[in-house]
């Protein structure tokens, strides 16, 4: 577990100032800072970056499913998420995937209780966070036809069926299935990014494509509010894959030079291979490859180095921009927001090329088997497993939850005259702006 | 030469443009307007107060055609193109207008349409 | 009394302003409006997929004159006021207006101009 | 059939449209226009430039009824209920309208409004 | 006062690694970015929130108004402000209320000068933040028809005749009179919420309605800015609770958490109020929400459980619901952007129920009857106290402010044309977009 | 040079807790947060600011031209500008300029190495994030008529022939020329400020002015936004300010405290001057204010005390506005958005005023006559110096840069027809805003 990682290290690294059971003010200070940082990505970021690309009289609701996301997945988090992730089950076979509901409601965990050098409440929060978002980005994929109240259901099933397990598997600590595997995943390529974006897509086939789509040109509000989401995202990031270092040391420095340098390399990237195939470099773009960038470094980021970053970030655009700009033409879903074309396809490419780009350094290594034996290959197919596992996990699961949900809400899909008049007038009542 | 107004639902403005072009009618204006009618506004809250929108949000085109032939195609190809068969549809308007002048070239009347 | 209807292009609208109050014309309405014509618009890009905007923002100037004298110079100062000599440019429409009220004074016809 | 046509200040929107409901007229059609005339228009600031705002924030509404006799009162109406006696509270304009579509209904003239 | 008792708290809680007079760099952190996420809530947080729920004429006066009350603000507080908030004051009867004028300009105040474990001028700039937005939040009561030179005027006499005295009574240490009787509020539930709320209703009575309400739709300009402004406001308000433990330790840790949890609860609360109540949940609602939970819990932040922060925020967000939705309407004030409603109201609730939820811990708890005798009655009465007493001098003192403002600019409300044309045009000659 | 500096101080400073080649968590999670801090400021804050203040045709390509200058710069910095700035040259002649190839792609650089108390690898990164900012300030001024590959090849260019050279004179440490002969700039008054503003004014000169300069209105599209982002700067100068002092220390208190007095001095300021001279306080004017109290307290946050903030704040906002109100009309060049009269003048203003506003403590000055004899005279003279050598450098560097970038793409100008329609719509194929 990440958690207990940040302890081992400071054996090998004297460097670090920490002794274990005792809080560090350092330490502390980041990881509420982190905490803010990654609360800010989703009712500010990613509620601006969505908003921003939807057409007009869709966007509050954009906002709306994005903010009440948030809040949502938060409470779920602390009523039973946490604890199915983080919990840890009696049975040896259950705990391969599930903590058990020892930590309902957060019971048990006292304020003075500290997780390595910081509060335990603290890793509790700033885990929520990511809860929250993943399941967010998810919405991107059905923008503009589901309706609210199934979408907060779906909300709820999905953080304690598909989120919780697959953090437990990932990060769940000894016992945990793919933890024990030994998978490389720093901050959330496969949790976070794959999840959310695989979810985002089955969601999309499932309720059907927008009515017109894609013969209707279907033009944004604003992209000035999409590039204020890309760059809140960012600043927002670096407690997202530095607080994934669970402190203020030399491993979340490392995670901040490699986020911002393969950021940048994938927002150049994506801005040149526009400029060059259709003559136009476009602001969206920009901050497509600014978060397709963010999403592949996120694996990665504090196990590379600055040639790895640099790869990492390339290439993470470069698929991303053919995940958007091809992929969802030749399959013709309707990927509306693209958070399977971003997010899943920049999150996969992170988690596999992490095997390859891995700086074969024992005190940023996490065990598995490229630590121990130096076996990039084999590295590679735990994290190919990894990326499997998840994968079917999030298929599935969010196969039912999506049936659960419609059947609990009459129809996941609005009317035909809501969809046309769109969300925002018919569910909410509110329109994006009253001169 | 004849002025068409008509008054449509904001999302027929591609079909009925489209009909217009097809029909050999290739200049035209439009703007946005907001009607007031039969039709029944939705209703908006603010702080739990629900209010009526009253007026909604149509399309205005305006065609200026060299004579009644033209017109009548016009109004036919509108109405059509226009047509859901719901409350709100809009309205055709037909005026007189007695002379036209294309700025670019000086031609007058018909000969600038 | 008649009403002159220019359709200019937008940076024009200072000109063109600027021309009729030197005439002596100084009461006028416009409006945003969207034209179709000739003059081809530019293109947006969206995820790659470029698609042609058709309707070319334009302005409408409104104005209603007491005479027909008037009609003629308000149409040959628009008409050269808004001339770029380029596709586009617009159009002129003269009409007949048959009364006119000024809401502040109930001044009628002539002399609510 | 005639065709109004007022200019009138955008705050007297409701209580023109109030008016003209409660003496039946039940369709009409409005716009956002800028107008210039005698009002004089508030001056705005950037970076210490003072420039005038000239073209002032005025509402269109259109309304076409059947007869002269629905015209003036019509007229008299939106007169009555847009008037504040300062100077910008607008125009009315009278016009004829040779025929009228109901998009919805096919109906035409008189039946259609 | 808040100040010792950071100090007094290393004597309990051994976990904590500072010593007293040494600069703890991890404190120091904390307090510095705390700092910075505070000043973000007014200039960018509220001026969003306000400025996106007023009519469209009126702003960028309803910006400026928040914006240029904190400017004004801060520098009255280092001229004056902390002085008679934290200053000493030689008399024992004066101490009571009214700190005295030894550290005008921060005189006597050196940069090396330490408070606790971090440096004094950060907590002096911290504290500064705290008075700018509290006069902030008045304004959202008056928008929309308040001259901008009497607003100015306002903001300089009430920071120096409201904000610094109740500051005093409240954190101002031993000789303070609430601090004596031991009034529990973490970071400024009846400081800042209540006082800032209250303000609002007593100038919006004194000046009046604005004309046409409340027959006359007033429509908001643009929902979007106001869900930006409450995330914003989400996001800085970890530093306004966080840092109000004065250090990166393990109760500034229960504070991110408490404050997560309340939050969250009471956007969903007042999102399901508005479901079936208006059969539609609204993004300003769930903003709403938000703002109403991170008032509610502030008072507590630092002292309640799990539990607490939940029922906390839930039930302060019914009564803010209650009092934007019924009471505004019952009584006919025009609160414009219910600073009133969410402020007063869910401060006023978090004030009083930090007496029931505040878990007995000495650990955490501040001099009062709950940890001197676990008696939570008598701590309520102390709470019951501190809200009267702090209630009262706002009241009193905002009407003298409110005349002596008026009589110095020539009346407070602008001419009836100015209202009629917005603010914006009238007052500052601008407008608040150019296509 | 400032990181060695950071060294030294703990020798004076027993409150320090730092040592020697350890990492602290404190200064390492300080440092990281005023990285992202300052990364903040240009993809949202300076963004939004100049966004808000362009002509709506011009305002997606402003915002690329922000946000492009970004991920661009950071990659040249990463890639050898680094290496130009804060390497080591072998010969010490060349070494006063240019600190060499040595560190290109960050090569030689170990994420375990430190820079005093934190990662190397943040130290990089920060001051990536300020080689960014400044070459951004720049496009303020030719906004609305600069080919967007011009600008692109001019960061390239600029980042490597101005900045890196500028910064490794001012803070390149030993041997390099101003820092050797004690010239004071805390945070990059000179550096930054002045360097990015004038090269604005350069660039804006040999572009030409656009076209109906300065006869028609040009108004700006939201002020609004422009205030967010000013709010937003603001927020992230902590980290430029604060992160400067190199560690969470009483320095970096000390820079809080006397950014954010004069800031508010300065925005009061500006408020005022308008209110006295038009009769008109604007949003811009109280937005321009907070700006031009940021970048004048620059070069001297952590150098002067209270009284100096006010009087660097206030005179700061005096100059700035005569540089914005009148000195562009007197000289009749078109520098669009004020990035000259604001930066460059600001700047100035603040790194001249650091002589004399300075206290004379050992404990806080750098090197120089100030700190070795009390001679503020002589600290003038130096300041006068560096002054003079960073505006001649970038001057030239400028105007050769211009004309490379120019040759390379065909002429630096836009067409006729792409300035009247606007470059969103020519160059980027978007539009602000989608009814
Ligand atoms: N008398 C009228 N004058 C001008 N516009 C009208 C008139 N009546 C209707 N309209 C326009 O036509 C639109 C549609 O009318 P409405 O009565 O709602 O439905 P329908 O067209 O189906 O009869 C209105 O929104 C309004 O814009
Ligand atoms: N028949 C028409 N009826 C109404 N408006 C027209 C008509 N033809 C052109 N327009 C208006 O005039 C504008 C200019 O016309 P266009 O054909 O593009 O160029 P030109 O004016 O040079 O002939 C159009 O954008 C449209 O707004
Ligand atoms: N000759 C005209 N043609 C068209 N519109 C006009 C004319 N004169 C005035 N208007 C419109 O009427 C509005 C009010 O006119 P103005 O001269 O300001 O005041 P008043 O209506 O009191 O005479 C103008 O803003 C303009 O929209």
């Amino acid at each position: 577990m990440k958690l207990k990682l940040s302890v081992l290290m400071a054996l090998f690294l004297p460097i670090f100032a920490f002794a274990e059971d005792k809080l560090d003010s350092g330490d502390t200070a980041w990881m509420m800072i982190s905490t803010a940082l990654v609360l800010l990505m989703t009712p500010a970021g990613l509620a601006l970056f969505y908003g921003g690309m939807t057409r007009s009289k869709n966007v509050l609701n954009t906002y709306a499913m994005v903010m009440g996301a948030f809040v949502v997945a938060f409470l779920v988090w602390i009523i039973a998420g946490y604890s199915i992730a983080f919990g840890t089950n009696e049975s040896a076979m259950l705990q391969n995937v599930f903590g058990g509901f020892g930590n309902v409601m957060l019971d048990g965990i006292k304020w003075t209780d500290l997780s390595g050098t910081y509060p335990m409440f603290v890793f509790i929060a700033f885990q929520g966070t990511f809860a929250a978002i993943t399941v967010a980005i998810a919405s991107g994929s059905v923008i503009g036809r589901m309706k609210f109240s199934t979408w907060m259901v779906i909300v709820v099933l999905w953080g304690l069926l598909v989120y919780a397990p697959i953090t437990h598997m990932v990060w769940g600590g000894e016992g945990a299935y793919l933890f024990d595997a030994g998978a490389l995943d720093f901050a959330g390529g496969t949790v976070v990014h794959m999840n959310g974006g695989l979810a985002g897509l089955v969601l999309a086939i499932l309720i059907g494509r927008r009515s017109g789509y894609p013969k209707t040109a279907m033009k944004p509000y604003s992209i000035l509010f999409t590039a204020v989401g890309a760059a809140l995202l960012w600043f927002g990031w670096y407690g997202f894959n530095g607080g994934s270092a669970f402190g203020a040391n030399a491993i979340a420095g490392l995670a901040v030079m490699t986020t911002t340098i393969a950021t940048s390399a994938a927002a150049v990237t994506w801005m040149l291979l526009e400029w060059f195939i259709f003559k136009k470099p476009t602001l969206l773009g920009i901050a497509s490859g600014i978060i397709a960038g963010l999403v592949a470094i996120t694996p990665a980021a504090g196990f590379v180095g600055v040639g790895g970053a640099f790869a990492i970030g390339i290439v993470g655009s470069v698929i991303a921009f053919f995940g958007v700009i091809k992929l969802k033409k030749i399959f013709g879903y309707d990927d509306s927001l693209d958070a399977f074309g971003i997010h899943f396809l920049a999150g996969l490419w992170g988690a596999l090329a992490t095997a390859f780009f891995a700086l074969n350094d024992q005190a940023l290594l996490w065990d598995g088997p490229l630590k121990e034996s130096g076996d990039r290959m084999g590295q590679f197919m735990v994290q190919l497993e990894s990326v499997a596992i998840v994968g079917t996990w999030t298929l599935v699961g969010t196969v039912i939850v999506y049936y659960i949900a419609s059947a609990l809400t009459g129809g996941a899909r609005v009317d035909e005259e809501t969809e046309h008049n769109g969300l925002d007038e018919n569910i909410h009542g509110e329109t994006v702006t009253n001169a | 030469m004849k002025k068409i107004e008509a008054i449509i639902k904001p999302f027929k403005l591609e079909d009925v443009k489209d009909a217009l072009v097809e029909a050999g009618i290739e200049g035209m204006t439009v703007s946005e307007v907001k009607g007031y009618g039969r039709q029944q506004g939705h209703s908006e809250l603010y702080r739990g107060a629900e209010y009526v929108v009253e007026f909604i949000p149509k399309i205005k085109i305006e065609i200026v055609v060299s004579n009644d032939e033209f017109a009548d195609t016009a109004v036919k190809i509108i109405g059509e193109a226009a047509k859901t068969g719901k409350i709100g549809d809009g309205k055709i308007f037909v005026s007189t207008i007695e002379s036209v002048l294309r700025i670019r070239t000086d031609e007058t009347d018909t000969d600038a349409l």
